[in-house]
């Protein structure tokens, strides 16, 4: 049983399909959950007829979606048009793998994160390679649709995202040099054993978890990094000609997405599963786990209905002049601290 | 054995690199053939690496390679946005003016 | 004898000549993106089957994430939508093919006409990041350091090739 | 500290300076500062070579030769550099840094009156000349030698056109530095020479023996002296040396009393075993520099330029040196050549002095300057005296060396009566003409430029009275430098009687009282009248014309030949193989479709063709 449980082709399958079911709930969840949300603060109720609290409105919108008519336009690239929208929930998928989402205290006082797809030694190159390749999708369905408000979303977003990619890798890059370690299992257990990033390296860590957490947010295209969606200018950005399901998709990826990011920053700076004297056992790990992602998550939201949104050049300036510099001084004073330890 | 079909399939690479960057028309489309050959290259470099006891060497220097293709490939671009401004078309033959 | 990792390569290489082909044929040039990053990721994939996973996965940070996304920005810039179907010269394609297929002629003989090569096994290791960075920061660290100037000029030419206002 | 450690201080000191103020440009241009650095780098090296002096003057004399590998060639050495501390070398550093010293505080107050960019600019010439010139004394080899020989004539070319904004200062500069990198050839030819004989740039016996059992020495030895003669303005390559005097006066010093025209007879001295096996070579030297030594006296009788006679006086100077050194006797030559430095950079600055205070070199505008001008008047006059070979001043023992020498080698070789009158004859010019300067310059009536000039200040008084006293004084030391100098066969009496030297001091007298009569009294002026057409007649610029012919007849017409071989044989052939190539241009053109594929595609066809034919070679092969 034992042998079984730490062999990574059967935790993969053992674990990996109750996960994608699990993203693909709290996806599907989170649609309602953001409208009831925004229903809050806007002052005003939200989904609230079907089932209870409104929670089945996911199940009723979900299968009006199936219903609709499923349209390609006549001059789009179909073989692109018809990839675009399963790329990303497969990416996000795929990049959930590396995560785990628990971890305990073994015997010999040695912590031990479990409950992941795959232990990659390469765990954060592994996430920032999907990362990277969302922008695939973005620019496919632009590109595809053969309709100049998707060109300019798509063109925007692939700008946005190449951008914005590199101060989240320079962020990932601090709890690399900090740790030493490229798998992302390794960094939750030196956060356990050393203290949480976020205040092990005091502010360099807090800094490069908020620049980490902004880019996050800009890869994701969440407010206030929307600008591929821009209803206001865009009509809604890449999805315009997407009907039904095929839009549908591109919708939950998108929440997954944001909750993957929240999964990861938790990851990456938060400690992940570990809660200082409270990891004695690792069925106690998801909760914690579950509840500071979940915080996160909530935090996006937040941003989203309480925030505007930047104009594209001023969100590009934020980007090359204070994100990319600064993650890079960032990354600097890490690598100037670690050193610093090694001499004391 | 295994060594060989790894050279094959890079030289087959290589190959239809070849074909690629005589044929293609399109500047980005030589590029793209060019980026074949570079990968075949890699692919090479990275099989006599592993087959050797000193893989790492290899892997550090397939790096080296990725970094000139990337590189190359900016620079390409550059050259390939030039030429749409001027020529407002990314044909090659439009860039011929050297013959003249 | 057929090992799972030569079953494996076998299987990935069918599909890389298969998107090869399609990089340099395909009529369309954005498909032909597409297909070439079909290519680097198999490639990455045949990297992890080598015992590469660093590799693979800069791979895929640089090449798919950096070098495709490159290559489509290129063809947002330089392409109009009817032109991505002009792609191939039809004058040059028979003698493309014949230098081509000659230079896959001569790259066999050598590599089935070499003995040695079919005797050598590959080392059981796997190569992780910190071997790999242990290199650049020592015995290679003067090519590394050219490398990064090389980028570095890389960069500064081409902001210098495509700033506006100069043509 | 060490002898060699002391060697390398005396020579990079300067180096050091110069660098610094070669490359830090805010430096140069402060002007004052810069010339403090430059002349604190001088007093390093003197007080280096001075402590080197002392140590050799000791009970262990040093000789030290240092040499590190240099042009390594496949495994052999091609040549060396390195130190050579000795007895020859030592006595010609010291004198070299006194005089630079001496010349760079004088500087310091008559070069005031420039721009502090200019007065940068001097120093750092400054400095690097004496670089170079301690560089080229303490030479192991010919080879290093002949780097800081070029780099001496380098410098000179510089100092000399140091006012190069004006056009004389400019092409006196290009001329001495052609006229000079002309002889050089020969020091170049006999390297080459020397060195495809013996495979060594030394002057040991070894080399000497070879070069000896090989035949080459006469033309080896007689190779060098061209350059020498060159270096040391030896007729009829002297005509830089009086242009020269369009630098500044205290390069002038510099230039004649220790570095460049010393470097040429420094040559002689230090390859001296070279020389003296050429016997052949020997004797003609010996009448070049006799020859040189009375011409030179001929044309300073009728200079009016203070500066000028002084110009040719150096020449002749120094054909007394080279006249002694052919005849065979290395303490002549050297002794002068140290004794004449003294004395002629005294000179020199005074004469620079006295153009700072009267804004003129022409000695018709001076007269009656010893009333204004006490302290450079009497350094004048010993300067001068020392000059004349007056006895127990120190010219006399070197120039009575000097012609005794040349007279004993008469006895042996008839030819060598020749340097000796024409030397004989010349050390009662040197006494006219200097008692012609003297008594133009400091008495008589007062000038109509000179009723304004007075003695300056600390600065430039300092150097030509501290120099006043080996003017009188290095004579005494003759035995201690043919100690140095390994000389055995000369004994040194402070008095002493010989024919000769009685018979120069007495033609010494009389030229002073000719002087004095003529100039003085008035006496015999249309004797001086009608020898003026003589004088013009010798004086340089006919010598420079018959270089003119010369240039222009030979070289002229060899170069109009040249120049219609060039320009329809060698032209009409390349414009022929031009033609060619355009015809196969213009066929092979349509190859070049312009299209980048098709380039792309011969590129790769390139490939494939040599990995083909590897493949080939291989299984074929093996």
């Amino acid at each position: 049983m034992s042998e079984l449980l730490v062999n990574p082709w059967f935790l993969g399958f053992a674990y990996g399909f109750p996960l994608i079911t699990v993203l693909m709930t709290v996806g599907g969840l989170a649609t309602w959950f953001e409208r009831r949300f925004a229903g809050r603060m806007q002052n005003r109720v939200g989904p609230s007829f079907v089932g209870p609290f409104g929670i089945l409105q996911v199940l009723a919108d979900g299968i009006k979606m199936m219903q609709k008519e499923d349209i390609v336009p006549r001059d789009a690239d179909k073989f692109l048009f018809n990839l675009a929208p399963i790329l990303p929930v497969f990416l996000v998928l795929a990049s959930a793998a590396t995560i785990p989402f628990t971890g305990y205290w073994d015997d010999t006082g040695q912590w031990q994160s479990w409950l992941m797809v795959a232990d990659l030694d390469i765990g954060i190159l592994w996430v920032l390679a999907l990362a990277g390749l969302m922008v695939f999708p973005i620019w496919m369905a632009g590109w595809a649709s053969n309709n100049k408000y998707t060109l300019l979303a798509g063109m925007r977003g692939v700008a946005q995202g190449v951008s914005y990619e590199i101060p989240l890798v320079m962020a990932a890059l601090v709890p690399v040099v900090a740790t030493g370690t490229l798998s992302l299992s390794g960094i939750v257990a030196w956060q356990a054993e050393n203290g949480w990033l976020v205040w092990r390296f005091p502010i360099v860590g807090a800094l490069a978890f908020i620049l980490f957490f902004l880019s996050s947010l800009a890869e994701a295209n969440r407010i206030p990094f929307d600008i591929p969606e821009a209803e206001s200018e865009l009509i809604g950005g890449v999805i315009v000609e997407y009907t039904g399901l095929k839009g549908g998709m591109f919708l939950m990826a998108e929440y997954m997405h944001t909750a993957v990011a929240a999964a990861l920053a938790v990851t990456l700076f938060l400690g992940g599963s570990h809660m200082p004297g409270l990891s004695f056992h690792w069925a106690l790990g998801p909760i914690w786990f579950v509840l500071k992602s979940g915080a996160l998550f909530v935090l996006i939201y937040w941003i989203r209905w309480s925030w505007f949104r930047f104009r594209a050049d001023q969100l590009m300036e934020l980007c090359w002049v204070l994100f990319v510099p600064g993650s890079l001084i960032l990354v600097m004073l890490t690598a100037v601290q670690v050193w610093v330890e090694t001499l004391l | 054995m295994l060594l060989q079909v790894l050279l094959t399939v890079a030289a087959i690479l290589f190959c239809i690199g070849i074909y690629g960057v005589i044929s293609r028309r399109n500047a980005v489309g030589v590029l793209l053939s060019l980026e074949l050959m570079a990968n075949a290259v890699n692919l090479n470099l990275i099989s006599f690496a592993m087959f050797n006891e000193n893989g790492a060497v290899g892997q550090a220097f397939t790096l080296f390679a990725i970094a000139l293709t990337v590189a190359e490939v900016v620079v390409g671009l550059a050259l390939v946005v030039l030429l749409y401004r001027t020529r407002h078309n990314a044909l090659l033959e439009l860039a011929s003016d050297l013959k003249r | 004898m057929i090992t799972p990792m030569l079953a494996g390569i076998l299987f990935l290489s069918w599909l890389l000549i298969f998107c090869a082909i399609k990089v340099a044929t395909t009529k369309n040039l954005v498909h032909s993106v597409f297909w070439l990053a079909g290519v680097l990721l198999l490639m990455a994939a045949v990297f992890v089957i080598l015992g590469a996973p660093f590799l693979a996965g800069i791979q895929v940070v640089l090449y798919t994430g950096g070098v495709i996304t490159l290559m489509l920005f290129g063809i947002m810039l330089t392409q109009r939508k009817p032109d991505t179907q002009v792609a191939m010269d039809a004058e040059n394609r028979g003698p493309a093919l014949a230098t081509a297929v000659g230079m896959l002629l001569v790259l066999l003989t050598a590599i089935w006409g070499t003995p040695e090569l079919a005797t050598m096994t590959p080392s059981p290791q796997m190569v992780g990041a910190s071997e790999v960075g242990k290199i650049f920061l020592s015995t290679q660290l003067l090519a590394f350091e050219v490398l990064s100037l090389l980028l570095l000029a890389a960069m500064i030419g081409t902001i210098v090739l495509v700033r506006k206002g100069d043509h | 500290m060490s002898p060699l450690q002391l060697g390398l201080i005396a020579v990079f000191t300067p180096l050091v300076v110069a660098t610094l103020l070669v490359v830090i440009r805010p430096l140069r241009h402060t002007g004052k500062p810069a010339a403090g650095l430059s002349i604190l780098g001088a007093f390093a090296s003197l007080g280096a070579s001075v402590m080197l002096m002392v140590q050799s003057l000791g009970a262990h004399p040093v000789d030290v030769i240092h040499e590190v590998r240099w042009l390594p060639v496949a495994g052999e050495t091609l040549a060396t550099i390195g130190v050579q501390l000795d007895g020859i070398s030592i006595p010609m550093m010291l004198v070299v840094s006194l005089v630079a010293t001496c010349v760079q505080v004088f500087s310091f107050e008559y070069m005031n009156t420039e721009t502090n960019e200019d007065f940068g600019r001097y120093f750092t010439w400054q400095s690097l000349f004496l670089f170079t010139m301690q560089g080229l004394v303490i030479a192991p080899n010919i080879l290093q030698l002949f780097i800081c020989w070029e780099l001496v004539g380098l410098c000179s070319y510089l100092l000399i056109g140091f006012y190069w904004k004006k056009h004389s200062a400019g092409r006196a500069a290009l001329k001495a530095f052609w006229i000079t990198k002309f002889a050089d050839i020969g020091l170049l030819v006999g390297l080459i020479a020397q060195y495809s004989v013996t495979e060594t740039f030394g002057w040991d016996p070894a080399t000497v023996t070879a070069l000896s059992a090989a035949g080459m020495i006469n033309v080896v030895a007689a190779l060098y002296f061209f350059a020498v003669m060159g270096k040391s303005a030896q007729f009829p390559l002297h005509i830089w040396l009086p242009d020269a005097m369009e630098g500044p006066t205290p390069v002038s010093a510099l230039l004649h009393a220790a570095t460049m025209v010393a470097a040429g007879v420094f040559l002689i001295v230090r390859a001296f075993p070279i020389f003296i096996a050429a016997e052949q070579a020997m004797p003609v030297i010996s009448v070049i520099g006799g020859v040189t030594a009375i011409a030179a006296a001929c044309i300073a009788v009728v200079q009016t330029d203070i500066k000028k006679v002084l110009a040719y006086s150096t020449c002749s100077q120094l054909g007394y040196m080279v006249a002694a050194l052919g005849a065979g006797s290395l303490m002549g030559g050297y002794f002068h050549l140290t004794t004449h430095a003294f004395f002629k950079a005294l000179l020199f600055l005074a004469s620079g002095s006295i153009i700072h205070a009267v804004h003129s070199n022409e000695m018709a505008d001076m007269g009656g300057l010893f009333k204004k001008m006490k302290v450079t008047g009497t350094v004048y006059i010993i300067g001068s005296l020392a000059l004349a070979g007056l006895p127990f001043f120190s010219g006399f023992y070197s120039k009575d060396l000097i012609l005794e020498t040349l007279f004993e080698s008469a006895q042996h070789n008839p030819i060598f009566w020749v340097p000796f009158i024409a030397c004989m004859v010349t050390a009662g010019l040197t006494a006219y003409y200097m008692g012609r300067v003297i008594i133009l310059v400091f008495f008589g009536e007062l000038g109509e430029k000179s009723s304004h000039a007075h003695e300056h200040g600390f600065a430039m008084t300092a150097p030509i009275v501290f120099l006043a006293i080996p003017a009188l004084f290095a004579g005494l030391g003759g035995g201690q430098l043919a100690h140095l100098y390994g000389v055995h066969d000369f004994h040194f009496a402070v008095v002493h009687f010989t024919p000769v030297g009685i018979a120069a001091s007495t033609l010494a007298f009389g030229g002073f009282a000719a002087a004095y009569a003529i100039h003085g009294l008035g006496m015999a002026g249309g004797l001086v009248n009608s020898l003026t057409p003589v004088g013009d007649f010798i004086r340089s610029a006919p010598i420079d014309r018959s270089w003119l012919f010369v240039y222009r007849s030979i070289l002229s017409a060899g170069a109009q030949a040249l120049g219609w071989f060039d320009r329809y044989v060698i032209d009409g052939a390349i414009n022929a193989f031009g033609a060619s190539l355009i015809n196969t241009g213009e066929r092979m053109r349509n190859m070049q479709t312009g299209r980048v594929n098709d380039y792309m595609h011969a590129v790769l066809m390139g490939i494939l063709v040599m990995a083909a034919f590897s493949q080939v070679w291989l299984r074929l092969g093996a």
